[in-house]
């Protein structure tokens, strides 16, 4: 069940240039259930900013009921959120969106989970997930240059983990879908969550594969209330059939919507 | 004594607290977060006779204490809102408003004609002031003769009272209400949308994709309530007043300028348990400015 | 080269950023503050023939993220400007923008005619937009013909470009702008103030002794965007474009939208040192996005 | 010299109910000369709210580079200012105006000091100048309540101090006027500040005496470009004369302008 929360900031820390790892805490997060469901912050008391900012659940800690977010230093939003310092609260609503389909995979076959950039955070919960289904996980993350790679030995830790840069300055020059081929891998189920050109070239290589996207688009309301982030389906690609990004996504099967 | 209790033609309001039309979709996703019989009514989203897809994304843009929006009158068409909206809502005891749109007059009237049949529509809204949509829309919005044909046309087939959206986007916001009520309209509701662009700093192209939407939110505020002022002492209609409400407070101003009742538009995004905390915070309000009855606020600007 | 340099009818500017009217006086009191030879060029308060005290006071009300003024063009009158204003202003390397008002056109004609001959007023602004005083200003910018024919009666004996103040309380801004070119302006300026009103929440009545007053600031960003960017198309005349802008990236937002120059008014009184500070920042945004000069990003939103 | 600067919170405590004593430190202090002067305040970074607050000078400490401000939170402004913590910063910009003149009393000479609620706080930097010149100094302070009283024992250390509050919760019950009458008070010079019906009944009483009141009004700039803030002179009643409270004021002799 969605529920809105001032929920307590028990960590906070820069992991990166501009990329901020950000752990919550409170009764909210016994909502929580799938891995990429995201949470509507609104990160100041007034209008400015007006509206909540959508961020992707990085990591659930049902024991010490605890949550992680890891976003980018942007705009005004998560400026004013990157201020926030211990003991602070934040005005969470959440958890929204249907995440990842873990039952997509079955224990014993082999996920491949592909990120780019800060698209990378809700696969660190997926594969957490996966993992301890019994699944094998590959990761293959892409960033745009070292100074912004995080989380690294974390994925590594829970399978194989390839790094791909833009610039070359860390792992291997080039974008995932790149080392994907190069390094010959093979999987049953896709799992991705990216900018959506990454997207795109996957769809295209893997639409005939079992393959989940996670999708962006500019929010209002973030419950499915404002029809603000409807995409089209690809059945009916001028019709009047539509799919929320908020609430019938973020994460749609490849081949469901437009990208 | 309900010190909330408002009575406006059609609806027998038990608060003067409703969410604006297309901010509050048909119901179902608030539904998940609170009772909507505890609403004072609910402007449901725009009903077009058709479906309508609506505009390209994105259709969202945030501004300084507001935001664009360029929706573009999604909806399923009037047959589903028949079928399937309405009926849901039956389980709520809530007076529907149903926000009606088009792009031609024949397109309202059916529309209008036929949902104002339904048993929990109690009033009707017209939407004559969509700054998102080519056609139609706003044309009806800016030209008085225009409007009041509309309203006209519509007040014979419409089962329910009528109110009219007026539009911000004129130089004579009165002489517009005037025209409207002359027509036959049985209220007012404003404002709609002031149109707004924003662009993306990176490309210098609009970030909406439809370029221009429509500007709600705090940033409006001020606007509205000079157009409710003027135009609540120039007409005998009741106005239902919106834009960039979010307080109680807010409530308040809106009364005092003239409002009868108040929608609540981009506030239920920021915080979806908006219309219940306003009005549960309302008494306490009529207390602290030693108000009995929060009708005694109306008008008191110019009263 | 100098990245910042723009040249508009009757105006050699080093930069493109300039104080509006109505928010820097005559420059005394921001002389203090930094040297006014850095700006593009200021925009004097409004002069009309005869001195004005203005409205009672209180006459400014804050918003969400705006500010509501009536002033009511108080000022020293036409001879005090000419004797006394405009030549302490000498001192400085910077272009004058004669802001003109007036009740009636021949007062505007008298004041355009006498302040164009001053050695510094290098462009007049005719302000034909004041929400703010009983007479005259509003009705001037909300007709077309109107306005139109003010405008020509102006150039007849004006003696330095004319600039055009547009009101975004219209219906129509693009009609307004077109009947303007058409009678001969050089160009636009907008946009000035969209008429609003606070409520004060423990009396009822409005904040301002004047009631209503203008909206300016942030708030109204958005709409200024989308005037300019709608006008820009529409005319070939330059525009100055203005409205809430705070920084050098909201000044980038008004180049692409459509402007050549760039005005910045009630951000002076929450930062005396706002026009210069600009100023400084725009080279470096400029390398930012990859502009050698800035009038490249002029229109870029729509060419 | 008008200087902006943002200068450090070394102290902030609550001293009445929703009355606040502010201590910032910068090297402001050092333009700050006549007491009544006040300093224009911006108090969050964006636009919410987006007007500077004009608040009066209470103490100045040169020494130290300190000054001291007293305020009551009453809007959003003086609410987000009540929420600054040690080591924040206020973007200040001062002195701004023209104060109390001390010149206006010769040493030996009797100035009687009448404040009322948020309008008493110029006069304790004003009373402690007088004091150093060698002034007699009396304070007739009038509050609403027992609960909003402050700086008594501050005053009564500089010289004779009374207290008056309209339910008579504390000190005498009764305006200020009133006290001044019972008391039989006499005086060479008068300084007032406070609400507008008490220095209308001050300016009729004493309006043949030496006399100065310092004014208020909603401002835009507080510098005297906006012409937000100004006043009638009473010998040009209807005329086009003006002073602008900001910068000719906020301190006027008593006749000069209409209150
Ligand atoms: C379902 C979902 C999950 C996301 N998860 C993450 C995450 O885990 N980490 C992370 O860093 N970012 C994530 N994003 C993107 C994040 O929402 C934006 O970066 C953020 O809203 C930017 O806000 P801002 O105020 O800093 O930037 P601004 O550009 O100032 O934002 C202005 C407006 O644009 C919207 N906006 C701007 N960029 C985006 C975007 N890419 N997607 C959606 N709205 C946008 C903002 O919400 C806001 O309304 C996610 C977006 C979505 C839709
Ligand atoms: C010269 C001068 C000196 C002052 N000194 C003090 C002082 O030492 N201590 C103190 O507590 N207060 C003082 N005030 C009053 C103080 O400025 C207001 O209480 C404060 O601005 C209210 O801001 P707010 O945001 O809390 O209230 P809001 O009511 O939300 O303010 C909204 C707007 O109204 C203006 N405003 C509201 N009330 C006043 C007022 N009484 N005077 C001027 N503008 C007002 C604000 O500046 C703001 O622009 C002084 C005012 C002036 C003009
Ligand atoms: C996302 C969004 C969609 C809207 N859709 C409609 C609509 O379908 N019909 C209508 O009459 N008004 C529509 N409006 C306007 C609102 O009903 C309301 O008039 C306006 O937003 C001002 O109120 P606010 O500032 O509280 O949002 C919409 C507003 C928003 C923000
Ligand atoms: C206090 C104040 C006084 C103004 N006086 C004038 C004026 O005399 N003449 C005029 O053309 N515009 C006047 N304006 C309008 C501004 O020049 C400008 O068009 C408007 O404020 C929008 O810009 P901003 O948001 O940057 O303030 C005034 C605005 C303010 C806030
Ligand atoms: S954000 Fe409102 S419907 Fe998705
Ligand atoms: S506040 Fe601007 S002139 Fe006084």
């Amino acid at each position: 069940m969605m529920k809105k929360e001032l929920m307590k900031v028990v960590s906070h820390e820069c992991i990166g240039e501009n990329i901020f790892e950000l752990t919550l805490e409170g009764m909210l997060v016994n909502e929580m259930k799938e891995p990429g469901q995201f949470v509507h912050l609104k990160v100041s008391e007034g209008s400015e900013p007006l509206l909540r900012r959508p961020i992707s659940i990085a990591n659930i800690n049902k024991a010490d009921e605890q949550f992680t977010v890891i976003y980018r230093r942007e705009g005004l939003g998560t400026r004013v959120l990157s201020e926030k310092i211990l003991d602070q609260y934040v005005d969470v609503l959440g958890p929204l969106g249907n995440g990842f389909p873990v039952q997509g995979v079955k224990p014993g076959e082999t996920a491949l989970l592909v990120g780019g950039g800060i698209g990378v955070p809700p696969l660190y919960e997926l594969s957490k997930q996966l993992v301890k289904k019994g699944v094998r996980v590959i990761h293959v993350l892409g960033f745009q240059s070292s100074s912004v790679v995080f989380y690294e030995e974390k994925f590594a830790e829970l399978g194989n983990t390839y790094i791909a840069t833009v610039d070359g300055s860390y792992g291997q020059k080039g974008f995932v879908t790149d080392i994907i081929k190069k390094e010959e891998i093979h999987f049953d189920t896709l799992y991705s969550c990216g900018p959506t050109p990454m997207l795109k070239a996957l769809e295209s290589s893997y639409h005939h594969k079992n393959a989940y996207i996670s999708l962006e688009e500019r929010m209002g309301c973030g419950i499915g209330a404002c029809f603000a982030c409807v995409c089209r389906l690809q059945d009916d690609p001028n019709g009047y059939s539509y799919k929320k990004i908020c609430s019938d996504g973020p994460v749609f099967k490849v081949g469901e919507v437009i990208l | 004594m309900n010190r909330l209790h408002v009575k406006l033609p059609g609806l027998d309001l038990k608060n003067p607290i409703m969410p604006a039309s297309g901010c509050f979709g048909f119901g179902k996703e608030y539904s998940q977060v609170f009772n909507l019989s505890e609403l004072g009514a609910i402007m449901i989203k725009a009903t077009t006779l058709e479906p309508r897809f609506g505009n390209p994304t994105p259709r969202v843009a945030e501004t300084t204490s507001g935001m664009l929006n360029a929706i573009g009158l999604q909806n399923p068409g009037l047959q589903k809102v028949l079928s399937e909206e309405l009926p849901w809502l039956e389980q709520f005891i809530v007076p529907i408003i149903a926000n009606v749109a088009g792009s031609q007059v024949d397109d309202y009237v059916e529309v209008a004609k036929e949902i104002s049949k339904a048993r929990n529509v109690h009033a009707l809204e017209l939407n004559i002031s969509c700054p998102n949509v080519k056609t139609g829309g706003i044309a009806f919005g800016t030209i008085p003769e225009i409007a009041a044909d509309l309203t006209k046309r519509v007040k014979e087939v419409s089962e329910v009272p009528v109110y009219v959206k007026l539009s911000p986007n004129v130089s004579n916001i009165v002489e517009m209400a005037k025209a409207i009520e002359h027509a036959g309209a049985d209220g007012l509701t404003m404002i709609n949308t002031l149109v707004g662009m924003r662009l993306d700093l990176r490309t210098g192209k609009p970030i909406l994709a439809n370029k221009t939407g429509g500007l709600s939110g705090p940033a409006i505020k001020p606007v509205a309530i000079r157009m409710i002022y003027e135009v609540s002492q120039a007409v005998s209609i009741p106005i239902i007043g919106m834009g960039g409400v979010q307080s109680a407070e807010d409530v308040l101003e809106y009364f005092y300028a003239g409002a009868s009742a108040v929608a609540v538009g981009t506030a239920n995004f920021v915080d979806p348990y908006i219309c219940p905390t306003i009005i549960n915070k309302l008494p306490a309000l009529l207390d602290k400015y030693g108000f009995d009855h929060i009708s005694e606020c109306q008008g008191r600007s110019w009263k």
